[in-house]
C-alpha cells in the first residue's frame, strides 16, 4: 500500500542566472521509474535523474551550497565545543542534517516565512540570521535572540509540534492577504506523532493554506527510532489529510533543493500544503546532553558517514572541476574567520540583566508585574545598600 | 455608566455579538473564529449573522480542534491579524491548554516583545444552566496563574460590550470568560460612551459593614444578597472585580479598609482558586484592618455535579449570607 | 490519490447456526470492482454483492438486526419526547444511524470492549445496557450511570475525541494479556479533526494494539459539515498511519456487520488496528438543544430520507417473505412496551443525594473532601434546624 | 525515619530508581511509560536498567506524544494495569493536560466508583539546573486545583523512595512532582522501614518564632535559611508538606499556633499559587494566632527566565530570609 506523490506535476520556479548543464555526468537512478526516495545526486558524488524533480544551477550556486554546508558545519562544531568549554548550557547539533537545511533554505524566497525547531541553524543561515543571535538561547542569556520579522524566521521553538499549527495560522494569514508567498513548517520524525502536527495537517488541508511541512526524518527522537513513530514512512500520512507527501534524500542538497522548490510552488500556486520528509541522520547526539552509545550502535552511524551530505557534494564539485584546491583553501579561510568571529561574540555577550525577568510579560503592562518589579527592586536595592555601608 | 440617550437595552448576548460586529467593522485585521461560528452563529448565538455579512473569511467555522484553532489563532497574530476564537464551552479549552500556556502566553516575552498576540480567547463558563458534564465550569484559575495571559469577567451587558472592545484592541492574550447564566439577563449599553479601564474593579454597591468581592455570574449573587442583608440592617459592599488577572487589589483594598471584613464568591472550587488569592493578598495589604479572615464561598472540591445537584453546588444567597454571618460573628 | 483498503484480505469469522442463502436476489453492486463504499443492501432493499465483504445470516438474525433498529429508534424518539416533557435536559439522537450502530453493535463479542461517544445508544443496546440508564446523564442524575464493566461497553464521553486513546489504551492492555479479544472506539467526523484521534492511530499501530476505530461519519458535526474537517475521504486517513481504512454504507446494516467483522478479525489475529468510516447520516437535530434549520437543506435531509437504514431491511426481509404482517404487529407491540418502559422509568428515576456531590471524587478519599462534606452537612443541617424550630 | 542497617545512602534519582524496580517486581500490573524510559532510561536515569531488566512490554517506550501517555495510560488502568508515566520536563505535560483534567481526573466519579484510576504521573519539575525554556517550571498548582487528583511532591531520597511507592499504591490517580535540582542530593532511605501517611506533613525542624513551610526542592533552602537565621538568634520551624493535594493543614496550623508566624515558600509564581491557598486556609484556621500576615515567598508572575538569570528569580536564601524578617517586623 503506497501512496504516490503528485507533487510532481507542479514544476519548480526556476531562478535566473547562466546554467551549466551537467548532465553529461548523469545517470538515471537506479530504483523504477519513481523511486521512493528522490534522489540527484548520490552518495558516491555522481548526479542521477529523477522523473519528476530537477534542479538546474550555476556553478556558482553549485559551489554556494557546498559553501553553505561547510559553514554551518563549522558554525555547529564551534557551537559544540563551546558548550564543552562552558560557555553554552546546551547545543543541539544538525550535524549530518546540513543538506536538508541547506537545500530547503536556499530554495525559499524572502518574503516567505520559516517556522524552525531547535535545531535549524542552517535554515538560519539561509534567512541571514547572525549565527551568533542562535546561541543565546543556549547559553541561557534569552530564549531566542532574534527579530523574527526581520528575516522571515521565527524563533526556535522548543515544544514539539506546537510551530506547525502556528506556521499554518501564519500561511491562513498569507492566503487571507492575497500574497504569494509561502511559510514553512521544520519538524522531526518524533514530532509527526504530536497531536498539533496531525491538527495543523487538517486545518492546512481544509483552508488550503501555503504551507509546506518540512519533516527532518533524522531516524532519532532522542533514543527513541522512527518505528516508535510511525510504521510506515512518514511522507505518507499526508496523502490521508489530502495533499501530497514526498521523500527525499536529506543528504543530498541537489534534491532537497528541488523538491522543496516543487513543493514550496505548490503552495504558492494555490494548491495548498504539501508534506516533505527528508530522510536524513542526526550524526552527533541528541543534544550535548545526551549520550546516543546507550542505544545505539556505531554501525549505524558509520554507515550512515558513507552518504555525507557535504563529501558527496565535494566528490561531486571537484569531478566537474567547479572546486580546486584553491577555492576549497579560501572556504577554509572563511571557516575559521566565522568560528573566530562566534567564540569572539559569544565571550562578549552580555548576561541579561536581572530587571529582564520582568519586560516583555506583556505588551501593554500588568499591575502585577509592575508591583513585583518595584517590590523586587527594592529587595535588590536593600543589599546594594548594605554593601554601600 | 448612566443612562444616555445613546444606550439600548440589550441581553449580555446580544451585546457581546454586537461588540464582535463593531470589532469587525472597525478593523479588518480582526477575525472571529471557532466551531460552529459561522452558519449557527455559535452555539450560544454570540457570532449570529456576523458570518452572513461579514463573509467566511472573516468569520470561520474550523475544524473540530481547539488545539488547532489557538495555534492557527497564534500564526494568524503573527501575521497581523486579531484572532477572537470561541471555544465552545469552558470544559473544552482543556486540549487547547498547551497551546495558550506554552506559546500564546509566552512568546512575547520568548521574542523580548519583537512580536505581539492581540489574541482574545472567549470562552463561555460556569454552571447554571442544567448542561451535561464539562458545560459548567470555571477554570479561570488555571489561567490567571499563567504569566503573559490576562483574565476578565463582565458580569453585565455594558460591561460585556466594552470589556470586549477592550480585549480585542488590547496587544496582549485575553481569556474572556462569559458567565453563560447570565447571556440572557438584559441591562443598558451605551454604545457611544467612554468606557473606564479593563482592568479596574468597580464597587457597584457601597456599603460599610463587610465587603463582598465577585466577578462574572456571582455579582448578580452577591447584588441580591447584600440587597437581602440590608432587609437584616447589615451593609454590604459589593465589589465586580471584571478583572481576574490583573487584579485590582487596590480597589478591594480600599473597600476592605472601610468595612473591616472581606467575604469572596465564586463558582469555582475553593481550593486553588482566586479567593485564595485575594485572601492571601488583601490579608498581606490590610493586615491591621480585618477584624475577621476573609472566607471564601466557592465550589467544592469535587467535579461540577450532575445538573440535578448544581443548585445545591452553586454558591447562592444563602451561602453568601452564611458567609456574611461567620465574618460578622468575629 | 486514492488508497486502497486492505482489509479486505481478512475474512469475517462467521458465526454458527443454519444460514438461509439469499443469492438468488443478490446482484453486484453497481460500481467497479471495488467501489469506495461498501454496501451489501442497497436503498431499495436489494441485496448485492461486494468482493471482498460479505454476510450469510440466519433469518433470525437477520430478523434480528431489523429488531434491533427498529427498537433503538423507538427508544431515541420516545427520549426525544422526553427532553420536550423537560425530564431530560438534553438527548443527543441517533436518528439515521441505527445501522452503524446495529450492524457494529452485533459484529461485536461479550469479551470485546467498547468506548462509545455520547450518541451510541444503539450499540449500547447491542452490548445490553439497560436503555433508561442511558438517560441518567441527560436527566442530569449523574455522568453516567452503568458500570462499565459488566457489559463492556465504556462510559459516554463527551469531550471529543478522548475516547479513542482510551480505546488504545485498553487494547494494548488486552494484547498484553494475551487475551484474543478486541476494542472499538466510536467517534464522529468531527472528531477525525482532534489532535487525540490522531496519536490513538500512531499509538495504536505503532504497538499493533488490537482496536477498530469506527467513526460514523453522519455528514455534519454540530452545524459543520464533513469538508470543514478533512478534504479526502476520512477512511483515507489510516493508510498514512500504516493500516488500513475501509468505507462502508453506514444505512446498510448487513456491510456494517460485515465489515465490523473483518476489522474486528483483522484485530484480533494480531495485524492491529483498522479504521471503519461508515457513511450515514444524522437525520436530526445535533442534540435537542440545535437547530438545524440554520445551517442544511431540508432537500439533503429528503436525499438520505430515501437511505433510510430501518426502510431498506424491511423492504428487504418482505422481499424475501422473512417477516410478515404479524411479526411487525409483535414488534410494535415490543416498541410501544420498550417506550412505556422508558417513560416510567424515568418518572420514577430519584434525583441523586444532594451529598452525592461529595462521593468518588476519589477511590481513597482526600482530607479536603472530607472537610468540606463535614461542612456542609452542617450547613444543611441549620437550616433543617431553622425549619425545624 | 532514623537510620538502620537497612539503610542506604542513595541520592534521589537513584533512590526513585529502585522504588520504581520495587514496584516492577512486586506487582506485575505495574508499567512504565514515556518518552526514552527505556535503553536510555529516561534523560535522568530514574529508569536506568529497568527495560532491560523486566522487558520491552513492561517499560515502554511511547510515540512523541503527551496526550497520547497519559491517554493510553487511562486505558492501560481501565484493563486493570498500573501505569507509572513520565513526563521528560515540567513543561512538556501540558499536551496531556486535557486528559489530565477532563478524564483521569474524573473518571472515577463519572462512573460512580465504578471504575478505578491507579495512575501516577511522575513530572520533573522546578528549575536550578541551568536549562533552556520548558525545562524548569513548577506547574503544581494547575494540578492541585483539579479535584480527582491528588499532588505530592518529595524533599529527600527517603521521600522520593516510599511515596512513590505509595503513590503507585494508590488507586488515585497522583501527580508526582520529583525536584529535579535534588536528583543528585544523597539521603539515606530505608527500604525496609514502614512508611507514614502519603498525604502527612512533617516538621523537619522544630522553632518557635516563625514557620516555613515548603515541598520539594525548597525544603532544603528553607533548611539552610532556618540554619542561618539561627545564628542571627531567630529560631524557625520548617514544615515540609510532601503532599500539595491534600495539603495538611493540621500539621502547619499547628505549627502555626505555636510560632504565630508563616512564611511559605515555593519555585512556582505566587500569583494563585500553592502559597495563597495555604495563606488563606492557615489564616482562617488560626486568625487570632497569627501576629503577621502570612508570607509569600515564590516566582514572579512572570515566564520561567533564561538560564543566567534564574538564580536571581528563584527563592533562595536571602529571599526567604528577607521575607521572615518582614514577618517578625510585624
Ligand atoms: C512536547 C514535548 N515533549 C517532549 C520534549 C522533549 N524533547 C525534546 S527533543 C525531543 C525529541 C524530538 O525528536 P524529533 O522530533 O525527531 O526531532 P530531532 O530532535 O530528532 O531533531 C524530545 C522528546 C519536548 N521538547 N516537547
Ligand atoms: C473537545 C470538545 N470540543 C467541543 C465539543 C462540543 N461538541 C459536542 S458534539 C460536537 C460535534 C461533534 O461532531 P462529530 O464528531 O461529527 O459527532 P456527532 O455529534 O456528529 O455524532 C461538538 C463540537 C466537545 N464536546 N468536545
Ligand atoms: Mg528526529
Ligand atoms: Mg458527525
Amino acid at each position: 500500500m503506497t501512496v504516490e506523490s503528485t507533487a510532481a506535476r507542479s514544476k519548480p520556479r526556476r531562478s535566473s542566472g547562466k546554467r551549466t548543464t551537467t548532465s553529461g555526468t548523469r545517470k538515471r537512478s537506479q530504483a523504477a521509474a519513481r523511486p521512493e526516495l528522490v534522489q540527484l545526486l548520490t552518495p558516491e558524488g555522481e548526479r542521477v535523474e529523477h522523473p519528476d524533480y530537477s534542479v538546474d544551477l550555476t556553478p556558482d550556486e553549485l559551489r554556494g551550497l557546498y559553501r553553505d554546508m561547510v559553514l554551518t558545519r563549522r558554525f555547529d562544531a564551534e557551537a559544540t565545543a563551546l558548550q564543552r568549554q562552558g560557555e553554552l548550557g546546551l547545543w543541539a547539533s544538525l550535524l549530518g542534517q546540513e543538506a536538508a537545511q541547506i537545500g530547503s533554505g536556499r530554495a525559499l524566497r524572502d518574503d516567505d516565512y520559516v517556522f524552525p525547531t531547535y535545531r535549524e541553524h542552517g535554515v538560519a543561515w539561509c534567512r541571514g540570521v547572525d549565527p551568533t543571535n542562535l546561541l543565546g538561547m543556549f547559553r541561557g542569556v534569552n530564549n531566542g535572540g532574534w527579530d523574527p520579522y526581520s528575516n522571515n524566521f521565527h524563533l526556535y521553538t522548543i515544544v514539539i509540534g506546537s510551530q506547525a499549527l502556528h506556521a499554518t495560522g501564519y500561511a491562513m494569514g498569507v492566503a487571507k492577504d492575497g500574497a504569494d508567498s509561502a511559510v514553512v513548517a521544520y519538524f522531526g520524525d518524533g514530532a509527526s506523532s504530536q497531536g498539533d502536527v496531525a491538527e495543523a495537517f487538517t486545518f492546512s488541508a481544509v483552508y488550503n493554506a501555503p504551507v509546506v511541512f518540512f519533516c527532518q526524518n533524522n531516524q532519532w527522537a532522542i533514543s527513541e527510532p522512527t518505528e516508535r513513530q510511525s510504521r510506515v514512512p512518514i511522507y505518507q500520512r499526508a496523502a490521508g489529510f489530502g495533499f501530497p507527501g514526498v521523500r527525499v534524500d536529506g543528504n543530498d542538497v541537489l534534491a532537497v533543493l528541488a523538491v522543496t522548490r516543487a513543493a514550496l510552488e505548490h503552495a504558492r500556486s494555490g494548491q495548498g500544503p504539501m508534506l516533505v520528509e527528508a530522510f536524513t541522520y542526526r550524526m552527533g547526539a541528541h543534544t550535548t546532553s545526551d549520550d546516543p552509545t546507550r542505544y545505539r550502535k556505531d554501525a549505524e552511524r558509520e554507515a550512515w558517514e558513507a552518504k555525507d551530505p557535504i563529501l558527496r557534494m565535494r566528490t561531486y564539485l571537484e569531478k566537474e572541476g567547479l572546486i580546486d584546491a584553491d577555492w576549497l583553501s579560501g572556504l577554509d579561510e572563511e571557516s575559521d574567520a566565522l568560528a573566530q568571529r562566534v567564540r569572539e561574540a559569544i565571550r562578549t555577550m552580555p548576561d541579561p540583566d536581572t530587571m529582564a525577568i520582568f519586560e516583555n510579560v506583556y505588551a501593554d503592562g500588568h499591575a502585577l508585574v509592575d508591583e513585583e518589579r518595584a517590590r523586587f527592586a527594592e529587595y535588590l536595592a536593600s543589599f546594594a545598600d548594605e554593601e554601600g555601608r | 455608566m448612566a443612562a444616555t440617550t445613546t444606550a439600548k437595552t440589550l441581553p449580555m448576548a446580544k451585546a457581546l455579538n454586537e461588540s464582535l460586529r463593531k470589532a469587525l467593522e472597525t478593523d479588518p485585521k480582526v477575525l472571529i473564529m471557532g466551531e460552529d461560528v459561522g452558519k449557527l452563529g455559535g452555539v450560544f448565538r454570540i457570532t449570529d449573522g456576523l458570518q452572513k455579512d461579514f463573509g467566511e473569511g472573516r468569520v470561520i467555522d474550523t475544524p473540530l480542534a481547539e488545539s488547532g484553532i489557538i495555534g492557527t489563532a497564534i500564526g494568524l497574530a503573527l501575521r497581523g491579524y486579531r484572532p477572537v476564537a470561541e471555544i465552545q464551552f469552558d470544559g473544552f479549552v482543556f486540549p487547547a491548554y498547551d497551546q495558550i500556556v506554552t506559546q500564546l502566553a509566552k512568546m512575547h516575552a520568548r521574542a523580548l516583545g519583537k512580536v505581539k498576540l492581540p489574541v482574545v480567547i472567549r470562552i463561555p463558563y460556569g454552571g447554571g444552566i442544567g448542561a451535561v458534564e464539562h458545560h459548567s465550569e470555571s477554570p479561570e484559575a488555571l489561567f490567571a496563574h499563567v504569566a503573559g495571559l490576562k483574565c476578565v469577567s463582565p458580569s453585565n451587558p455594558s460591561d460585556a460590550y466594552w470589556m470586549l472592545q477592550q480585549a480585542i484592541a488590547s496587544d496582549d492574550p485575553v481569556i474572556f470568560f462569559e458567565p453563560k447564566r447570565r447571556y440572557w439577563d438584559k441591562g443598558e449599553v451605551d454604545t457611544e460612551a467612554i468606557p473606564g479601564p479593563l482592568h479596574k474593579a468597580a464597587v457597584v454597591r457601597e456599603g460599610t459593614d463587610l465587603t463582598l468581592v465577585a466577578y462574572g455570574p456571582m455579582v448578580k449573587t452577591c447584588l441580591e444578597a447584600a440587597a437581602a442583608a440590608e432587609e437584616e440592617g447589615k451593609s454590604l459592599e459589593v465589589v465586580d472585580l471584571r478583572s481576574i488577572s490583573p487584579l485590582d487589589f487596590d480597589t478591594v483594598q480600599t473597600s476592605v479598609e472601610k468595612t473591616g471584613r472581606l467575604v469572596v464568591v465564586h463558582e469555582a472550587p475553593v481550593f486553588f482558586g482566586s479567593g485564595a488569592e485575594l485572601a492571601a493578598r488583601v490579608t498581606e495589604r490590610c493586615f491591621y484592618h480585618l477584624e475577621a479572615p476573609v472566607l471564601r464561598v466557592g465550589g467544592f472540591h469535587a467535579p461540577y455535579p450532575p445538573a440535578r445537584l448544581e443548585e445545591e453546588y452553586l454558591p447562592n444567597l444563602d451561602r453568601v449570607l452564611e458567609a456574611v454571618d461567620r465574618a460578622l460573628a468575629y
